[in-house]
């Protein structure tokens, strides 16, 4: 191994997490990413045992997971830090498949109190209706002026994978909102 | 406004960038004897219609879709959208 | 003190302090700054804009045209503020505005007496002479005199938040017809967003004596707002206003989230929404309208129904001295109302003025049929109105007077995408056309069903229509017993006269100026509008336009409908700027970009330049170097002797896979990427169809289905976008992937004589010896025991150079080793302006030659469009325009080697006059060479290949300098390029 | 009548009687020697310069609604000639020359108002570019100033000079550019016009052209056939539709330009400000208002209104320069319909079609062009030769190559 010692995306050693009321916003830079695309005409293949998520969708398969994030195109994850494109074109050579590890900075919003807090979150930033956007979906929009995937992970988890080299600008959106909204008290975040 | 992608559903039209006429996707024959003069009409003769408007939107923070889209260009109401790509290889018009 | 001694909706243990114009007063919870004022007796409250008369609040609402205070002091001061919109709160602070002096003793006023010589339009017609006065004399004049309110000047210092919500139905307005509509579609379990302006749900029903179910409207509203508050899919919006309807659904509106509180404290003062709602219910009530007459415009006149509100809602009578008769000036039933309501109350009521002949009576009052009012007296509080009756007219004593004209339903919103509203002659007034916004339904007193039985089923009714367009069926739901009051009424529109009658109040709009503007054909409706400034004040003319067009229908002999309306337009009412703009107007009003080594430079002490979005590292101040130039200059002398460093992440990086990627590479790029090496890379030249330079970089190949291409920075989003649609939308037959990867990969700039030598000590194995690694050799590898990596052999210098690349975050890293590892060959960063250096003494084009407007044979690289093959743009540039310009990139090298030559300059033959006949050209690009002790400059010029040696003049009378300049290739290091290839 | 000031007084006297109407309702004549197709200002300016230069008297003005209803009627009314390119800056100091003459001219106030226009300056490379440009508008006699930050902030110290996302660094100013007021020039014109024996008939659409042996007869309307020896459309925002009934297709896009003024405040802005790295102008007007603008909405648009996300853009970079600007409210919002052409440059210019001429694609500049526009217009309809400023804007520019592309950003109407 190398013995250059990695820098987060927002320029620290360790993943910087915050807590904002109920909510906490946590950088996770152990995540591996690589694309793949399909070749004209190929089938749908199934690397690291996943199946390939529809339009919109997420799936998990181990350490492993995907998101759509194009029509034959995916975004592969694996948690830790490894070769993830080499080893997914050794998964399937025939494909297109693109290091995207360090092209992204993950964060990750959660929730102690619910999903209320989260969705709350997810409206001052994003035009998407939470309701419909349920634990699985997978999405590209904007925020901010910043172009992001969103994966709800779970009903009180999102990851909001943006840019990298936006990373602070992303953080700074994500925290305001967090601060404001953790802020409130229950009665406010009723609906 | 609200694009009705084809895969996505409706998406807001800030996630895309607009490039214009349709028409854009048919670039003319390179090799044809009249090729500058078929070229500059393509690059800069436009339709423009006050009304039904087949246009290129481009889903740039999304998924990276080049879109057809029917539009009224009176009133902005959307008629339909396709994968540019679907409506090229299955060679409408 | 004029408040009642009982009822309302205020909270009399709640007593709040306040003042105006410094003066200190109380009023309770649940006021208005307008119903507390006139609780305390105040009746003058501002200026008109023209004629600075002095003015009274009119209305209860929005609509208010006349009661504009600022609001807060200090960087909170908020000009031209409603009164009647503005929510009482402890310690609130309001000043009256557009007067010199005190509100009572305006100076201004003398406009009022030369009222006869500004009539409508005349400013268009005076000021001309002598010509040069306009500007000194006459307009700052009328620019002293312009505005209402005043900018704090200082920034705003409150927080400011956007969002979106979505729901199946959206109900505008939270009134009669509003909250049933809302609770239908809450019980049928749609997802319902209610929203209105007001801080109090139930709209007219606070502000009339209506009984629901024989008990007081407010108990059912009660009743109502706690089981919409109890279901989770109903979201109610006080203090909310809906102020546009845009595309698609898309409603715009303002939560006053903070508004009411002395400060937002830890809270968003105001909120943007922007809701994207499936239907929407428009229940936005009406807004009375008045009836002018001779000197209507006195404080202690208003509208009848804010007077009901303000006596039923905020238990207050419009009257300096509480004891003073009411009179009501009506032309139908609505005026008896209010008599009615103020006798209920233990007010005196002089009696209703009815312009109708059999004007009925509904109570113990006196009745004026047939009559109207046709002067007032009270400069500054109403003390007397002439009621004339047939010819026969007499004074009396009032205190106040409510006027009644009838009631417009508020169509705005419906009428935002340009569909007119339509007459309704039994109404006499218009309501939504059938061409309003998709989805959207007015109900209630917005769609003409004012009567409360009416407004109730209406909304209902409106939501099980709109719900059932979306496939929800909601049921109906048991609703209150109501009754619709009477609400006959004549077409009355203004009383004639000599003298002056206000139609609209804040711009000082009179029927006398809608006379003038007839005679002078101004007719059209917009005309009108524009020539007498009516309804463009902050109003936007709620209570004045509709009797403009009648009053200009009666002079055209047209009815109103053909005399036809102006153009609703967003937003409904004025909504701050601080919240449309959304709060970060400082470091963050956009997102910035860093590199990967931007902490490391931040460390060094660099200075940063915004390059776009990004932020990169200008130049590396030493210690002792006191001006920019001195780093600079270090730092090129170092790339071009020993090694220098400089982070080029933010040039864009595309993958390019697939079977087809040479062939799709061949036909987006003009020179030949097919035939390009495995392991090697390319200059590549991108044009635009039209034939104009796009883009340059450099294309490398990975493996024979594998490419990367580099774009410059700032078309790094563009160009990938102009390749996919090249690949989706022109040629999707091709086996092509592309992907962005700028943020993926550290890329640093290794240059330098030495650099193979600084590289050598960190790359693991591999051999980049000259024979192993040539110039434009590239290659994937690992660097410092293990790392990924990809070396180029490019360079932007005219140096040995390279470019190496690492997951970004090992760049920060990666720089720190490189600057330990070259220690001793004196290693040295560089920013982007020795970049710039480098690059001009090299002649290599970047922003100011790649600026759009240039060709491939201007910047010498026409060559590079290659004949063997078709490519973007390829045929477009070799149109006559295009290959006819005779204009070259050439070297400028300044005839007195110290005298700066100036970028923007531009480029004459020596002796030539300076005009636009003899200009042949510009310099793009200019910079000190410490490499040649001289300024030196890149520019075009007219047949710059054949001028070599010439000596010409750099000519820049905007600053008044002119430099002599010789005329050199543009390469002025190593035009051989025998550096590169070392 | 002759307008001035001691009309005004004496009228102000005697109670008003003496005013006239401003222009005449005339119904139409079976024929002119020129029709013009459009009542906005560059159709009644072109009329205008006709019947007072060049002595035509046989001269009618179609306007399907009512005069000035177009862009002319809402529109930012900026007037400025800070050009860069040698096809655009001579015209648009022409139009400024014929704007400091125009009240003489029409003898009605449409109150132009020399201010000055200042376009900020964020980056070196934008410093750079605004030298060649303000070099190039000296050098087409026009005036320049290129502003220091220092001096910048002494002229207009309310902006955010301390900080910024985006720096700024200075500014290019011309001075005798600002304002006019927008509608005062219509009715100046039309006025003017109108005196001189121009017929406007309002309320007159034409719903096509007559053309026999390629050159064209008349013009049919709804208000039945008018006869013309030459007929010259000065419809933008609508030109491509009108030109297809002569079966033409124009190197032009409709697209949506929004405006905004606020509610009236006490005067603090100078002149016309231009935030370059924030998509934002303003000015503030007699009445108080500032009056502000930005981005096109980006779409094919004849709707003529916009949507909310080009509002908040704009608005953000209102605040971004001017944060003091915040409590103040937003008013009202237009939405205009924009010729926006091939290179962002307009065409003044004849057609294939025998006495049929055309002048649009002004894209969101029309209105500083207005009497320029007029002027060479009527020349070229007098004349049947292009007024020396206006030579370059040419129809055949495309094909062959000369596009006057201030921008550099090539044949996207959305990008100009």
């Amino acid at each position: 191994m190398t013995d250059l010692t990695p820098i987060t995306a927002l320029g620290g050693t360790v993943a910087r997490s915050e807590d904002f009321g109920v909510l906490r916003l946590t950088e996770q830079p152990d995540l591996s990413l690589a694309s793949l695309s399909l070749r004209k005409g190929q089938g749908v293949p199934s690397p690291f045992g996943l199946t390939l998520p529809g339009v919109g969708q997420s799936s998990q398969a181990g350490e492993y997971g995907a998101f759509w994030i194009g029509r034959d195109q995916w975004m592969i994850e694996a948690q830790g830090t490894q070769d993830i494109a080499a080893m997914l074109k050794a998964e399937v050579p025939e494909a297109s498949v693109t290091e995207q590890t360090d092209g992204f900075a993950t964060f990750e919003i959660s929730s102690a109190g619910g999903a209320g807090p989260l969705e709350a979150v997810m409206r001052k930033l994003v035009n998407l209706d939470p309701q419909a956007f349920e634990p699985g979906a997978a999405t590209r929009t904007t925020l901010e002026h910043i172009s992001v995937f969103l994966v709800r992970r779970a009903e009180d988890r999102l990851a909001v994978i943006g840019m990298r080299t936006y990373a602070g600008a992303l953080w700074h959106a994500l925290s305001t909102a967090a601060r404001r909204i953790g802020a409130q008290t229950d009665g406010e975040l009723a609906k | 406004m609200l694009i009705p992608h084809p895969l996505l559903g409706l998406r807001d039209a800030q996630e895309f960038t607009y490039l214009g006429d349709a028409s854009l996707m048919h670039r003319p024959d390179p090799a044809r004897e009249d090729a500058v003069a078929a070229f500059a009409d393509y690059v800069f003769l436009r339709d423009n219609p006050a009304g039904v408007h087949r246009e290129l939107w481009f889903h740039e923070a999304g998924d990276r879709s080049w879109l057809v889209v029917t539009r009224d260009t009176t009133t902005h109401e959307i008629l339909g959208a396709e994968l540019a790509s679907d409506v090229k290889l299955g060679g409408v018009q | 003190m004029t408040r009642l001694s009982k009822g309302g909706l205020i909270d009399r243990d709640a007593r709040l302090r306040f003042s105006f114009n410094g003066t200190e007063y109380s009023g309770y919870q649940g006021d208005t700054l307008a119903s507390a004022l006139l609780a305390n007796g105040v009746q003058l409250m501002g200026r008109s804009f023209k004629y600075h008369r002095p003015r009274g609040v009119f209305a209860a609402g929005s609509e208010e045209p006349n009661a504009m205070v600022t609001l807060r002091d200090g960087a909170r001061a908020e000009p031209n503020t409603r009164a009647t919109m503005t929510e009482l709160y402890d310690g609130l602070s309001a000043r009256s505005q557009n007067h010199i002096g005190s509100l009572e003793r305006d100076l201004l006023a003398v406009n009022d007496l030369l009222s006869p010589f500004l009539a409508a339009g005349f400013y268009y017609k005076t000021f001309m002479w002598p010509k040069a006065f306009w500007e000194k004399l006459y307009e700052p004049a009328i620019r002293r005199a312009a505005g209402l309110g005043a900018l704090s000047m200082q920034a705003d210092p409150d927080e400011y938040d956007k969002g979106f919500l979505h729901c199946d139905l959206l109900v505008i307005g939270g009134g009669a017809a509003g909250l049933s509509a809302a609770l239908t579609a809450g019980r049928a379990g749609a997802q319902v967003i209610l929203a209105d302006e007001d801080f109090a749900l139930g709209g007219r029903l606070l502000a009339e004596r209506d009984r629901l179910d024989g008990a007081e409207a407010r108990d059912w509203v009660a009743i109502t707002r706690a089981e919409l508050d109890s279901l989770p899919n109903v979201r109610v919006m006080p203090r909310t206003t809906v102020f546009g309807v845009y595309d698609h659904g898309i409603y715009g509106a303002v939560e006053r989230v903070a508004d009411h509180l002395p400060t937002p404290g830890d809270k968003v003062r105001q909120t943007l929404w922007r809701i994207t709602a499936k239907r929407a219910v428009l229940a936005a009530g009406a807004t009375e309208r008045h009836i002018p007459f001779a000197d209507n415009d006195r404080p202690g006149i208003m509208l009848a129904g804010a007077m009901r509100a303000y006596a039923n809602r905020w238990a207050v009578t419009p009257l300096k001295h509480a004891n003073d008769p009411i009179a009501i000036f009506t032309n139908g039933d609505d005026g008896h109302r209010t008599a009615m309501d103020l006798i209920a109350h233990g007010a005196r009521v002089l009696g209703v003025i009815d312009s109708r002949a059999d004007a009925p009576c509904f109570g113990q009052y006196e009745v004026f049929p047939g009559a109207t009012v046709t002067g007032t007296k009270g400069r500054q509080s109403l003390y007397a109105i002439e009621i004339t009756r047939n010819g026969q007219s007499e004074w009396h004593s009032v205190g106040a007077l409510g006027v009644s004209g009838g009631w417009n339903p508020n169509v705005h919103l419906a009428s935002h995408h340009r569909g007119r509203p339509v007459w309704d002659d039994a109404l006499l007034a218009f309501v939504p056309g059938p061409n309003g916004p998709q989805g959207l339904i007015p109900a209630g007193a917005a769609a003409g069903k004012g009567g409360v039985a009416d407004a109730l089923a209406d909304g209902m009714q409106a939501a099980i229509t709109a719900l059932l367009e979306i496939d929800i069926a909601a049921k109906p739901i048991p609703l209150p017993q109501a009754e619709n009051a009477p609400a006959a009424q004549e077409a009355f529109w203004h009383v004639p006269g000599k003298r002056r009658a206000w139609v609209d109040f804040q711009n000082d709009v009179t029927v006398k100026d809608i006379v003038l503007a007839h005679k002078e054909n101004m007719r059209p409706v917009e005309h009108l509008k524009r020539w007498t400034t009516l309804g463009m004040a902050t109003d936007q003319g709620k209570t004045s336009n509709i009797s403009a067009l009648a009053v200009m229908a009666e002079l055209t002999g047209k009815t109103i409908p053909q005399t036809g309306t102006t153009i609703f337009r967003p937003p409904y009412t004025g909504v701050s700027l601080s919240v449309l703009g959304g709060g970060d107007t400082g470091p963050h009003f956009r997102p910035k970009r860093l590199t990967p080594t931007h902490h490391w430079a931040e460390a060094q002490g660099a200075e940063f330049v915004e390059v776009g979005p990004w932020m990169r590292a200008q130049y590396f101040p030493q210690p002792g170097e006191t001006h920019w130039r001195e780093s600079v200059d270090r730092e090129v002398l170092a790339v071009r002797s020993g090694v220098g460093l400089c982070d080029v992440t933010t040039l864009g990086k595309i993958d390019v896979q697939g079977a087809d990627a040479g062939e799709f590479l061949n036909r987006v790029y003009a020179n030949m990427m097919g035939t390009l090496k495995v392991g090697m890379v390319r200059y590549g030249l991108m044009l635009r169809e039209d034939g104009h330079c796009y883009d340059d970089g450099t294309c490398a190949r990975l493996a024979e289905d594998h490419y990367v291409v580099t774009t410059t920075t700032a078309n790094a989003g563009l160009v990938y976008r102009q390749m996919e649609f090249f690949r989706q939308c022109v040629w999707p037959d091709l086996d092509v992937q592309l992907i962005s990867t700028t943020d993926a990969w550290a890329q640093i700039a290794v240059a330098g004589p030495q650099s193979r030598t600084l590289l050598q000590r960190i790359v693991d194995d591999a051999d980049i010896s000259n024979e192993a690694f040539p110039f434009m050799a590239c290659r994937e590898l690992t660097i410092c025991g293990g790392l990924r990596a990809r070396l180029f052999r490019i360079s932007f210098s005219g140096e040995l150079a390279y470019e190496v690349a690492v997951p970004a975050r090992y760049g920060h890293a990666l720089m720190q080793r490189l600057m330990e590892k070259g220690a001793d060959l004196g290693v040295t960063p560089y920013g982007t302006e020795a970049l710039g250096v480098l690059r001009i003494e090299k002649g290599h084009a970047a922003g100011a030659e790649l600026n759009g407007q240039t060709t491939a044979q201007m910047l010498g690289l026409g060559r590079m469009v290659s004949v063997k093959k078709d490519s973007v743009g390829a045929i477009m540039s070799r149109r006559e325009g295009l290959a006819g310009d005779k204009r070259r990139l050439v070297g400028l090298k300044p005839v007195n080697a110290q005298k700066p030559v100036a970028a923007g300059a531009h480029l004459f033959a020596k002796d030539a006059s300076r005009d636009m006949a003899n200009d042949q050209g510009w310099v793009t690009s200019a910079c000190y060479s410490p490499h040649l002790d001289s300024h030196i400059a890149l520019g075009f010029l007219e047949d710059g290949d054949t001028r070599m040696g010439e000596v010409i003049t750099a000519a820049n009378p905007l600053e008044g300098q002119e430099v002599t300049v010789e005329v050199v290739s543009a390469h002025f290091v190593d035009p051989e390029g025998g550096r590169l290839r070392d | 009548m002759t307008f001035s000031g001691f009309k005004v007084v004496k009228e102000a006297l005697t109670g008003h009687k003496g005013w006239r109407p401003l222009w005449r309702d005339p119904d139409p004549k079976p024929a002119y020697d020129i029709v013009i197709v459009g009542g906005g200002g560059h159709g009644l300016a072109t009329a205008f310069y006709l019947a007072q230069t060049f002595g035509e008297l046989k001269v009618a003005v179609l306007e399907k609604g009512w005069l000035g209803s177009g862009n002319i009627g809402r529109n930012t009314t900026i007037i400025r000639s800070n050009y860069l390119l040698p096809g655009n800056e001579p015209f648009y100091e022409f139009s400024m020359k014929l704007w400091e003459n125009l009240e003489q001219a029409t003898n009605f106030n449409s109150m132009v108002s020399q201010r000055g226009i200042i376009n900020l300056i964020h980056t070196d490379g934008q410093r750079d570019a605004y030298r060649r440009r303000g070099n190039a508008m000296l050098l087409a006699g026009a005036d320049a100033r290129l502003l220091g930050r220092d001096e910048l902030r002494q002229m207009v110290p309310f902006l955010n000079f301390d900080n910024p996302r985006f720096p700024i660094k200075g500014g290019l100013m011309q001075a005798r550019a600002g304002t006019a007021r927008h509608d005062g020039v219509v009715w100046g014109y039309a006025r003017g016009a109108d005196q001189r024996g121009v017929d406007i008939i309002q309320n007159c659409e034409v719903t096509g052209f007559r053309i026999e042996g390629g050159a064209v007869q008349g013009v049919e309307t709804s208000r039945g056939y008018i006869g013309a020896k030459k007929v010259g459309v000065a419809v933008a925002g609508n030109s491509s539709r009108v030109m297809a009934m002569a079966g033409m297709r124009l190197p032009i896009e409709s697209h949506a330009l929004q405006a905004f003024v606020s509610e009236g405040l006490k005067p603090t802005i100078p002149g016309v400000i231009t935030f370059g790295a924030g998509h934002f102008y303003v000015s503030q007007s007699d009445k108080g208002g500032l009056v502000f603008g930005g981005d096109i909405d980006g779409y094919n648009s004849y709707a003529q209104r916009g949507n909310l996300p080009v509002v908040e853009d704009v608005i953000e970079g209102g605040m971004a320069l001017m944060p003091m600007i915040g409590r103040a409210r937003l008013l009202r919002a237009w939405g205009g319909v924009m010729d926006m052409s091939m290179d962002g440059s307009p065409i003044i210019d004849r057609t294939g079609i025998d006495g049929l001429y055309f002048n649009g694609g002004w894209c969101y500049g029309g209105f500083k062009a207005t009497p320029a526009s007029g002027y060479a217009f009527a020349h070229l309809l007098a004349t049947d030769r292009p007024h020396e400023t206006a030579t370059a804007y040419r129809f055949d520019r495309f094909a062959r190559g000369y596009v006057i592309d201030e921008k550099g950003v090539g044949a996207q109407p959305n990008l100009h």
